[in-house]
């Protein structure tokens, strides 16, 4: 022992301070621990990852507003497969040119449609609603057991570029898959943008369950949606 | 505590406070023989190496690369964590069961062993992450509010092995770090430059003794021991039960969780004497490891490798008395298949070999007495390679019997592992005391303990 | 080597999407990938596609996301067989067997399964090529017509059109008028394979209506131009569920084994030498004159056969047949018209027509071997050969290929440039056949309308185009062809109208040119051949047959026929010299072994399997291996037999040599034991017990079973009826998005078929008792592999489906270790084909393509059970029994699986499964599995 | 008010060290502090006066707490979304037993950790008793007793001849 140097021990090993910023360090660490957790967490739920609201560019600067509100043109006109098919369908450039070729037909904004015309290249949108590939969303049968558009979509009429209304995860396609009442329509409001659930969904809801025979079971089962 | 007294004396009687603090802390203060040191540090270190290159290409192309296949799905990934696991049930064991049991004796040893736990849980605890298809995706079995609704499914025994291994990590670092609180203290009174002192101050959280430190800190240390005990018993039962859950024959057994602990506790002694022996030898430790100790941990080997034996015996006899076709066929495939060498091996190694150590002469030779735990480590893997290939290999479809073949990757990352094992034990002896001090005090100066 | 242009969707498009014909919308391929690119999301794991590519303008027959259907035809060796193709905004994607036409009655073999494939094969010649470089039609037309002023001063002389034989009207049609064109030209034919017809009759027979069968050498089960008709009617004949008829009895005389052999109620292997006499005494037995020797020597095992067969045929007759097999020499053949005749079957169970394929047709000069001697004697000096191949299937005697090089002007149309082409000045590549316009008629003589799916992918003309080409110099359409040739059929009024039916039918009905037109039916011949036993072949004997998988080689670019397990031996990527123990032993040579087997001066090298079931000192060889210019996957797959035949022994030769090289081969195979081990696995049952009720294994249970509403979705497989010819296998390959993995990884245990047809032997191993066992996902209803899933991937569903979720593996494999069938499989790599391979475009869009590190498994088709339940859903009517079935119920020519719902009693599966034999595999496990089986029942006269 | 020193006493020997706390202690003084390298028998329960030690009882509700949470969240999972897995039951409690019981021993093992943190004042790196140079040997050789200045008999005569009376090798005034 004898050969440690005095001086070296003379004074403390810590100052004052040491102990306190000692245990402020363990505090942050433990909250840094919990935070980041919370942080993930509240990401994921977020529109920062699920989009909502969020509208990606387009080739061409198409309104819903003004195409579905303004001008009342049925979701199927466009979408035509939506009620056979499990793809909705996307209007083919003619689709479009079946009033362009008369109405602004030769406006700056409609460029893109006369080119893939003419050149016969497909128009290249941009997905607004998006579902991971290995997700099998079939609209057909939704809108057969009546679950309208703006269920999902949201009402497209107040949106001038598309955009997800829905967070369109897991959990969000199991709340209606466990109780599908609150989502069930009358054929004919189907594709009414604006709708709204009636003071009585719940009984309307369970009688057009019932009635459109939906079993309860396979709703939640894997497979229905992952193959 | 009454420690029952052994006849002869554990420790070197000429041994005072002062020399315990000295000798003990001198090893990781002015490192004696540093050559040595950083020959075998550099060694594993090269391991470590291959380790890494094994990894980085396993995840680049896949579980491909290993000799996995269909029907033998599990291979040495599976086998290499078993055997990592058992071999870190010796620490939690001595420092644990042999504490409650009033084993002075353990006092030697435990410091060291509970380190040894740690990074053998450590070199385990890899392998159900290498193994896994997409280990990008192996958060998915800790419980966790996710955006699938989903949780993990509470009826695997892999999701068990997930909360088994993880709580045992967590104890045995807390068991032993709490351990070394006043023998940090002690170093940060000796360590030489201040830098070196205010480190391990640090990590001694200002342990100073006092009274009341020691009065809740050995109530603490008595019922963390009292409930690391039927922890080690459960983390390898769990282990046992990957196997003995799933319906195959020669997993479909009761008799696993107890024969793993079994095994667990054979397998870490022999690894305990693999790196003790050495050590004692490199540094000079012999005052405090004597050769009672290695007869004493001899003695354990021999009883556990009995319990082992016995687990062999069960699984013949339930076969051959369960009279179920399957179950005897696997069995007898073990002894005459195409796996019969390693089975015989194993058989060797942890039955025979250990019959050894009846002989007080050679408990006390300690060239023979590393050969025997070099040889029962080796056994002890190779049971875990027995068991879970040639259940896999040849089960109920003779239209589906396959082969297994390790790749040299297999290999890789399997050594790469014992590099890394070696490598963090280098460290610890560099850096930390590993004889726990302070409790060696206690017993340095209990009266009458020169017999 | 050319790579197709890649077929994602991507905004590239491929070659020869600039040349659309108006009309044909379904086959537009720009627009294809424009829509695929729509379901890209529906189509692998990963990140969703960002983007939506819609039509320009939308083909008014496609609605995206929909399948759509059309009938069109397969050549098998020439003959039509029927199906009917999916497609996917464009892309065909699974072809199926077409249930109203005749030949196909809804089945399919393995190899039409895969011919899907081959469509999208990435090294299928993409333009002409002269002299190996590349050129164009133009640029051959300008040449040709050259060439053809100066033949046609000589009216064609020393110009020689080689074709395979064809049973196209159209394509027959250009060819006489080709011939009439130039009178001197000759047409010859060539097929490596075999005829069908004999004295110019081809018979034609109705297993269905036989009580007894006896096949010489013959496997009409699997191996014939009419198999799936004949396997059919033979398994509706099989099943005694009923207990209303007496099942058939079996019996055959073979060589080696086959699925025909391994269905037999009693199999007598006999060898080359010992056929004629068996025989003999058979025709002796029945007091026929012999002819063949009478009732000669007889070893025990023969003696009995042949005491039961006469037996059974005299107390049987008329209801009975026999039939021969095609590779047979005139002799044996005739014996068995003979005998047919002999015991009044002509007209009943069947019936000698004129021949349907154009072998024997008058116009032709004749086979390969006239065509080298011709060209021997230099009086060919312009050669057109059309489909064959002939510089590789040629007996080696012929030495065709190095003559080939010396022909100075010559002309290869062919879907690759193969062994041919490459020795040909141009190489000109001919269209995949579903991409063809063309007429083909089935066995029985009806014609089918073979109408293509697509456009063709690269620069290709159809085989009756390219005949056109060659007579006029011209450019026609295949389309106005085949037109022109039924227009004259029927009354050309109606013509659009009932033109537009056979293609929607898929059938030509009711119209000339029909089977009558094919010529009378030949005159009976009741004489017995007469032969010498006397002086029979030199043992050891080589039996050369068609490659199981590959044929006569076409198909041996075709990575799921590769893959597909040979029966008997289940090996894959390969092939091997098949010897019986006792001629191995004798030459010291085991599995693997690499020999050199000599015939005369020809030999080949190759590894030696060991088989069970042959006739004595018989060595089996397959044709079709060896390749040397198929493509990246089938070169050099195992050896070249044609290099050992000789035109003398087509089928058999003697005195073969066998000498060890010293070489040791590893053979792969995706099973690699055979035997049962005593355990109760596939079972069988004698006849007479078959209808006797049997006790059940249900165990109890601990646990209260789950709630079960709706749907129960099950499946029985009949090892009865199932023949073993792995179409099953193939159908769900091409059904599932099943990735091929490859030699070395199958040799590592890491196939992929979600189903799987195990075979065991039981008894003597020179004539075993054998059982084939298709094995899928049991979907047990405890299932040990859900249990044991730390994440839920694999779950069970309301309805019983042992759910697999893809995309929630983490890839433990511990399912795969605690299920007892074994049925999971692993991707241990990432097994899908490079993200640029024009094979993707085959790709089922209902099922994800699974990605490295996650196991999957068979689902029950659960894509087709979800589209059937929607479809039914939204039509608000309810599912019927048979709305719903799976890939392989759907191909397999014997009807033995059968999957529909057990909650409905009058379902066809729950009718099988209360049938008394119906028993769970590993039943004492207690997983309740859904899936299970009928024993296989035996007929042998004797009980057990 | 300022109180004065404190006085540290310094050990030699354990034996002696544990006889010097019982007999101030026996003269009546009461805020003692006691540091040693390892628990001398008898010394801990001589300071703490027969306290009872709350790391026992906070560890078996930390454990008892964590278990329950355990068994709490299988059986959440088990049913919030019910899986028909094998054909078992919802509830399969014997699967939910090893992490329960698991999950009980962590939960009382880290709460014994932050219990002797607590109790301790743990981390506490500058302590008045560090500043004495002899006080280095405390964690090694050497044990010391402390006669806080708190102490009311510490004002009086007579603490430093009980201290050396008791055999104390040195003893000194430190600031506590």
């Amino acid at each position: 022992m004898a050969k440690r140097a005095a001086s070296d021990r003379a004074l403390p090993l810590f100052g004052a301070g040491a102990t306190f910023f000692f245990r402020l360090g363990l505090a942050l660490a433990f909250c840094l621990a919990c935070g980041t957790g919370a942080a993930v967490f509240a990401y994921y739920h977020s529109s920062w990852w699920t989009q909502v609201g969020f509208a990606p560019d387009q080739p061409v600067l198409f309104s819903h507003r003004h195409h579905a509100g303004d001008l009342r043109i049925d979701c199927r006109y466009c979408h035509s497969s939506v009620e056979t098919s499990a793809f909705a369908g996307l209007p083919p450039t003619q689709t479009c040119l079946s009033c362009h070729s008369q109405i602004f037909a030769d406006t700056a904004m409609l460029r893109p449609v006369r080119l893939s015309a003419e050149r016969a290249v497909p128009l290249r949108w941009n997905r607004a609603s998006r579902l991971p590939d290995h997700v099998y969303f079939d609209h057909s049968i939704h809108v057969a057991k009546g679950v309208g558009c703006s269920s999902c979509h949201g009402d497209v009429t107040r949106l001038a570029l598309a955009a997800p209304a829905e967070r369109l995860d897991m959990r969000w396609c199991l709340d209606c898959h466990r109780d599908p009442a609150p989502a069930l329509r009358p054929r004919d409001e189907i594709f009414a943008a604006t709708w709204t659930p009636p003071a009585d969904q719940d009984a309307r809801g369970a009688a057009l369950l019932a009635a459109r025979n939906i079993p309860a079971q396979p709703l939640v089962d894997c497979n229905t949606c992952h193959r | 505590m009454k420690p029952s007294l052994p006849p002869e004396p554990i420790l070197d009687p000429a041994l005072t406070l002062a020399k315990v603090s000295v000798q003990v802390s001198d090893v990781p203060l002015h490192l004696p023989r540093p050559r040595v040191w950083l020959a075998g540090f550099a060694a594993a270190f090269l391991l470590v190496c291959a380790l890494v290159v094994g990894i980085a290409n396993l995840f680049a192309r896949g579980i491909g690369i290993w000799g996995v296949n269909v029907p033998i799905a599990w291979g040495f990934a599976i086998v290499n964590f078993v055997w990592w696991i058992g071999i870190g049930h010796a620490g939690t064991f001595i420092s644990a069961i042999l504490l409650l049991l009033h084993q002075a004796w353990r006092t030697s040893i435990n410091r060291f062993t509970e380190a040894m736990t740690l990074f053998a849980v450590a070199c385990a605890g890899l392998f159900p992450l290498l193994h896994l298809g997409r280990p990008q995706f192996f958060y998915w079995l800790l419980p966790y509010p996710d955006t699938m609704g989903l949780w993990p499914q509470f009826r695997s025994p892999l999701v068990w092995d997930v909360f088994a291994v993880s709580t045992y990590a967590m104890v045995s670092l807390v068991f032993w770090y709490v351990g070394l609180l006043p023998d940090l203290a002690t170093m940060r009174d000796r360590a030489a430059p201040r830098w070196k002192r205010q480190v391990y101050g640090v990590l001694a959280l200002g342990w100073r003794g006092d009274a009341r430190h020691w009065f809740h800190y050995e109530k603490l240390y008595v019922i963390l021991a009292g409930l690391a005990t039927p922890l080690v018993v459960s983390v390898h039962s769990i282990v046992g039960l990957d196997f003995a859950v799933a319906i195959l024959p020669g997993w479909h057994s009761t008799i696993f969780p107890p024969y793993f602990v079994g095994g667990a506790i054979f397998s870490g002694f022999a690894m305990v004497l693999t790196l003790v022996i050495p050590l004692r030898k490199l540094y000079h430790l012999e005052s405090f490891i004597t050769d009672r100790h290695l007869d004493l941990m001899a003695q354990v080997m021999l009883a556990t490798g009995w319990v082992v034996a016995y687990g062999y015996f069960a699984e013949f006899f339930t076969a051959w008395w369960s009279r179920d076709e399957f179950d005897q066929f696997v069995l007898a495939n073990r002894a005459l298949g195409p796996y019969a060498v390693p089975f015989w091996g194993m058989l060797a190694a942890n039955v025979l070999a250990p019959q050894f150590l009846w002989s007080r002469r050679i408990r006390r030779c300690v060239p023979a007495l590393f050969a025997v735990a070099l040889v029962v480590n080796v056994g002890m893997w190779l049971e875990r390679y027995v068991i879970v290939v040639t259940s896999l290999h040849r089960d109920f479809l003779p239209s589906s019997w396959g082969m297994y073949h390790a790749t040299f990757w297999d290999w890789t990352v399997f050594l790469g592992t014992i590099g890394l094992f070696l490598a963090l034990l280098f460290f610890f002896v560099r850096l930390l005391p590993a004889i726990a001090m302070s409790e060696m005090k206690a017993l340095v100066t209990k009266k009458g303990r020169v017999a | 080597m050319p790579s197709l242009n890649p077929l994602r969707p991507t905004d590239e498009f491929p070659p020869g999407a600039d040349r659309l014909p108006e009309g044909f919308n379904r086959r537009e391929f720009l627009r294809l990938a424009g829509a695929s690119a729509a379901l890209a999301g529906a189509a692998g794991c990963g990140r969703p596609a960002k983007t939506l590519v819609p039509y320009v303008t939308q083909p008014e027959t496609i609605v995206p996301g929909l399948p759509t259907f059309y009938a069109t035809a397969i050549p098998w060796e020439g003959f039509a067989r029927g199906v009917i193709v999916e497609t996917h905004e464009g892309r065909p994607t699974k072809i199926e067997g077409n249930p109203g036409e005749p030949e196909s009655l809804g089945a399919t073999d393995a190899m039409t399964q895969a011919s899907i494939l081959s469509l999208y094969d990435p090294e299928r010649s993409h333009a002409p090529l002269c002299a190996g470089q590349p050129s164009s039609w133009a640029a051959f037309a300008d040449e040709w017509i050259e060439r053809r002023r100066q033949l046609s001063a000589a009216g064609g002389k020393d110009w020689a059109l080689l074709t395979e034989p064809t049973t196209s009207p159209t394509l027959r049609r250009e060819i006489i008028r080709l011939l009439d064109r130039f009178p001197s030209a000759r047409w010859y034919q060539h097929t490596a394979l075999a005829r069908y017809d004999e004295d110019g009759a081809q018979p034609d027979c109705e297993p269905e209506r036989a009580e007894v069968i006896l096949a010489v050498e013959s496997d009409f089960l699997q191996r014939h131009p009419a198999s799936l008709r004949y396997a059919r009617a033979f398994a509706r004949r099989r099943r005694v569920a009923a207990g209303d008829r007496r099942p058939n009895r079996l019996y055959v005389l073979e060589s080696t084994f086959t699925a025909t052999g391994a269905m037999a109620d009693h199999r007598l292997p006999v060898s080359p030498a010992r056929l004629r006499r068996v025989l003999g005494a058979v025709a002796a037995a029945l007091g026929g004159e012999g002819g063949a020797g009478g009732a000669a020597d007889l070893r025990e095992g023969e003696g009995a056969f042949v005491a039961q067969l006469a037996g059974d045929l005299r107390a049987r007759a008329p209801d009975v047949l026999c039939v021969a097999g095609a590779e047979q020499d005139p002799d044996v053949r005739r014996w068995v018209r003979a005998m047919n005749e002999r015991l009044g079957t002509i007209g009943r169970t069947v019936r000698y027509q004129a021949p349907v394929r154009s072998d024997g047709d008058p116009r032709s000069a004749g086979d390969l071997a006239a065509l080298a001697d011709a060209m021997s004697r230099g009086e060919v000096s312009t050669l057109a050969i059309l489909g064959a191949n002939p510089a590789y299937t040629a007996p080696e005697d012929l030495d065709f290929a190095r003559r080939l090089e010396a022909v100075p002007w010559s002309a290869h149309f062919g879907r690759h440039r193969d062994e041919t082409g490459l020795r040909c000045r141009w190489h000109l590549p001919e269209s995949h056949y579903l991409e063809t316009w063309l007429d083909l008629r089935g066995y029985g003589g009806e014609a089918v309308i073979q109408q293509p799916l697509i456009d063709p992918l690269h620069d290709t003309r159809g085989p009756a185009e390219i005949v056109r080409l060659l007579a006029d110099a011209t450019e026609a359409s295949g389309y106005e062809l085949v037109r022109e040739t039924w227009r004259g059929a029927g009354d050309s009024a109606g013509f659009e109208e009932s033109w537009r039916r056979w293609l929607n039918e898929g059938r030509v009905r009711d119209a000339a040119p029909a089977v009558a037109s094919l010529g009378p039916a030949p005159a009976a011949v009741t004489a017995w051949p007469s032969w010498d036993v006397s002086a029979p072949l030199a043992a050891p004997f080589v039996i050369f047959r068609p490659d199981p998988n590959l044929g006569d080689g076409r198909w041996a670019n075709n990575a799921w026929l590769q893959e597909l397990p040979r029966p008997f031996s289940a090996l894959v990527w390969d092939n091997a010299i098949f010897l019986p123990r006792g001629l191995a032993e004798g030459h010291r040579l085991a599995e693997g072994d690499v020999v050199v087997l000599r015939c005369g001066d020809r030999s080949v090298r190759g590894p030696v399997a060991i088989a069970r079931g042959h006739a004595e000192d018989c060595i089996l060889v397959h044709l079709g291996g060896g390749r040397t210019r198929a493509g990246a996957v089938g070169d050099g797959r195992g050896f070249d037999a044609y290099r050992l035949r000789a035109r003398g022994g087509l089928w058999t030769e003697g005195g073969a040599t066998l000498v060890k090289t010293g070489a040791v081969h590893e053979l792969v195979s995706t099973q690699r034991h055979f035997s049962m081990e005593g355990r109760d696995l596939a079972r069988w049952v004698p006849a007479a017990q078959a209808l006797l009720p049997r006790k059940t294994d249900a165990a109890g249970s601990l646990y209260s079973p789950w709630p079960r509403t709706g749907h129960a979705w099950g499946m029985s497989i009949d090892l009865s009826t199932c023949i073993g010819c792995s179409a099953c296998v193939s159908a769900c390959q091409a059904e599932n998005n099943i990735p091929v993995v490859g030699r070395e990884e199958v040799a590592r245990g890491r196939e992929m078929h979600w189903i799987r047809v195990d075979r065991y032997f039981e008894g003597d191993e020179g004539n075993p008792r054998t059982i084939a066992q298709p094995v899928p996902c049991m979907h047990c209803e405890n299932a040990p592999c859900e249990l044991v899933c730390p994440v839920a991937a694999t779950v069970h569903s309301s309805e019983g489906l042992n759910q697999m979720v893809y995309n929630r593996c983490v890839g433990t494999r511990y399912c795969s270790n605690n299920c007892p069938y074994k049925v999971r499989r692993f991707n241990f790599f990432d097994f899908r084909a490079p993200a640029d391979s024009p094979v993707h475009l085959q790709e089922n869009p209902n099922v994800t393509v699974r990605e490295r590190g996650v196991m999957e498994k068979c689902t029950y088709c659960v894509q087709r059970i979800n589209a059937g339940r929607i479809a039914a859903e939204r039509d608000g009517r309810p599912l019927r029994d048979g709305d719903i079935r799976t890939a392989c119920q759907q191909v397999c020519p014997v009807e033995a699986i059968v999957f529909g719902d057990l909650a409905d009693p009058e379902s066809a599966v729950a009718r099988r499964k209360r049938e008394p034999g119906d028993y769970a595999l590993l039943a004492e496990l207690n997983t309740r599995p859904r899936t299970t089986y009928l024993p296989k029942m035996f007929n042998s006269g004797a009980s057990a | 008010m300022t109180a004065p020193p404190g006085l540290l006493a310094e050990f030699v020997l354990p034996e002696a060290f544990a006889a010097a706390v019982r007999r101030v202690r026996a003269a009546g003084y009461t805020r003692l502090e006691a540091y040693m390298p390892f628990a001398v028998e008898g010394v801990a329960d001589e300071i703490m006066r027969g306290r009872r030690s709350p790391m026992a009882a906070a560890m078996l509700i930390g454990g008892i707490a964590s278990g329950l949470g355990a068994y709490g969240m299988e059986y959440y999972a088990a049913h919030i979304y019910p899986l028909n897995v094998g054909g078992r039951p919802l509830d399969s409690w014997p699967s939910f037993v090893p992490i329960t019981f698991e999950l009980t021993v962590l939960g009382a093992a880290l709460t014994g950790v932050f219990a002797l943190f607590w109790t301790a004042g743990f981390p506490r790196l500058d302590h008045a008793i560090f500043s004495d140079a002899r006080f280095d040997r405390a964690s090694q050789d050497r044990f010391f007793l402390c006669i806080r200045g708190d102490d009311p008999l510490r004002a009086g005569p007579g603490a430093r001849d009980l201290l050396l009376a008791a055999g104390a090798e040195s003893v000194a005034e430190v600031a506590l």
